[in-house]
């Protein structure tokens, strides 16, 4: 079956991150497809590659980099909520001439059509808002 | 980043935008407002529906000029250009509230919750905001 | 006495109804944010509000009723302060608790 | 049939009662973060959730009862689920609502 | 970035914690917790009250090993090595949510509504998480 | 009167952050003593320079860094919070080897202790959450 996951939350601060990536690791397992992962609202944090948590704890932007790696997905962070809060890729920084973009691995940025796109495309789609 | 509104070659589907959080303490009902307009443009069935505090959403005199942020309720007066229609205010929601249908600045259809669990069924995916 | 802010909305949260129950007899309240719509003067919440009146002095932020659309809807008794207001009201009281 | 997630506790907000309200009889209902408090057998809470079991199918996410210390004091009819199951659910019913 | 922990040379003053938020759905409990050890090695008179939904942070068997999380709630036991004894819980939190004190992992006293309101009085500031 | 701000919301999803610079500006056209402003849970994004909203729309980091400016704030983010989510100077960067910081001019990273400070040394502490 094809799944979509929405994440408006973010990372660190509550539970909506950490529950779609254990989502996403337990569908992969059970051999569905993972069409997309759509980060919008505050969800667009997750893709931050300057996140430093402690060594002994959970880095929420580099686990779903690398599960994107294993499992080539499609990790999608909406381009205008994403530069609203922040969260630049290099064309976006050049763009706007800011002084250094911060996304992680594996994330893209793109428009709000990749949700609607993905709520066409995938049998199941679910929300892990906040 | 590349921004499409090119329409995938599927058949439309029902897409129904569940609003439940009051504005400007939040900005989740202005990206919903949004989301519900990509929809639109990308030829889906989309069904609007206010609930809860989502009702505060369509509340006519909005004026944050003085909190500096955008009036984004003048948005919705786009939703008639996008072809959406089908656009709910629940019932009792909007009762608990004081409110009336003329004190909304779009035209919306009462709704009963009933009927809401109904339009819920009817849906190919229900995106919560 | 104590400023108490409340800035959810009492439909949707426990948050206002938590300070009523802990804020003293004579300690102020302002209404911020979406705890702007607790100061409705028509609603499923208004009898609360009536009944909580006498106990303490409410205020409510004018912006932020102004943003809402919703300034022309209160109960006439909550008085409404800008900004200005609610940094006087922070130095009148001798400390300011947050509800949130 | 849908299965409708709910992630609020039921002691700070409304996000329950709002899909208990909407549900249809049959539908399915996952308890995530804070909504496994729900669950619990001894609280004020818990004759909601009894006069409701009759007409929903409940689940509560085990790792977040877990995490929350409350796996062994729940309500004995709500069956708890990795997130195996969680997908499976998913799978079985026909869409996903999201309370939050 | 420099991490002081010299203590001001001024009075402790009388600090409140007002924790009223679940764990693990937000990290705002843990971040809070922080703030408290915190505020004791600044050598300020700390109370820590734990209201509504703020109780379950002191549930015993919390294990968020399964969400990969950490568990916070041990650094609770810090508390008493940093001399925090001022624990309170609110009667009628603890009990619409059918908790007892002997539930909880730390020793904390049942305090009164009408006592918390006199309590709040007493402090020179309350932080409220 | 000598106030202090904490923020704990994230700029542009919640209102906490408008509200206190709001707070802010008004408490100090009336002539009081803002000792400092402290950032933590989510209130840290609130020091992106990143950050790039629509031309027309408010830049909430831009006005907190020329309030500061104007008035000599001290804008405090708490470095262990912002470190997890991804908020560097140049000096964390370089500490952590980290590809870039994206701190705005008139923010500082420090520790939890100028909270702590902030509360012992103000008459007024307010607290603006989410």
């Amino acid at each position: 079956m094809i799944f979509s996951l929405a994440v408006y939350g973010a990372p660190f601060s509550c539970q909506a991150s950490d529950s779609a990536y254990q989502f996403a690791c337990a569908l992969l397992e059970q051999g569905h497809r993972l069409h997309r992962v759509f980060f919008y609202h505050d969800g667009v944090y997750n893709g931050s590659t300057l996140a430093t948590p402690p060594q002994d704890e959970r880095n929420i932007p580099t686990s779903w980099s690398q599960l994107a790696e294993e499992h080539e997905l499609d990790l999608v962070i909406c381009v205008a909520a994403g530069l609203r809060r922040g969260m630049l890729d290099a064309t976006e920084a050049d763009r706007y001439e800011k002084p250094a973009h911060n996304l992680e691995q594996g994330f893209t940025l793109s428009g709000l059509g990749q949700l609607v796109e993905a709520a066409m495309i995938s049998d199941r789609m679910i929300t892990f808002g906040n | 980043m590349t921004e499409t509104t090119e329409q995938p070659a599927v058949n439309p589907k029902k897409l129904l935008f569940l609003n439940r959080k009051a504005p400007y303490g939040s900005s989740l009902p202005r990206e919903a407002l949004d989301a519900v307009l990509m929809a639109s443009a990308f030829g889906q069935q989309v069904t609007l529906v206010f609930l809860g505090d989502g009702v505060f959403q369509l509340k006519t005199q909005q004026d944050p000029s003085e909190i500096e942020m955008k009036n984004f309720s003048k948005t919705f007066a786009a939703l008639e250009l996008y072809g959406v229609s089908s656009i709910f205010v629940e019932q009792s929601s909007l009762q608990k509230r004081g409110l009336t249908l003329d004190q909304l600045l779009i035209p919306a259809k009462l709704i009963q919750s009933h009927e809401l669990t109904e339009l819920l069924e009817e849906q190919d995916q229900v995106m919560s905001f | 006495m104590i400023l108490h802010t409340v800035n959810r909305s009492p439909f949707d949260t426990n948050c206002l109804n938590d300070c009523l129950e802990m804020a003293a007899a004579g300690s102020s309240i302002i209404l911020i944010e979406d705890g702007v719509y607790a100061a409705l003067s028509k609603t499923q919440f208004t009898d609360q509000m009536l009944a909580a009146l006498p106990k303490h002095n409410f205020y409510v932020l004018r912006p932020d009723l102004q943003a809402r659309g919703i300034q022309d809807c209160i109960i006439d008794e909550i008085e409404a302060v800008d900004y200005s207001g609610f940094v006087t009201l922070c130095t009148e009281l001798d400390k300011v608790v947050s509800w949130y």
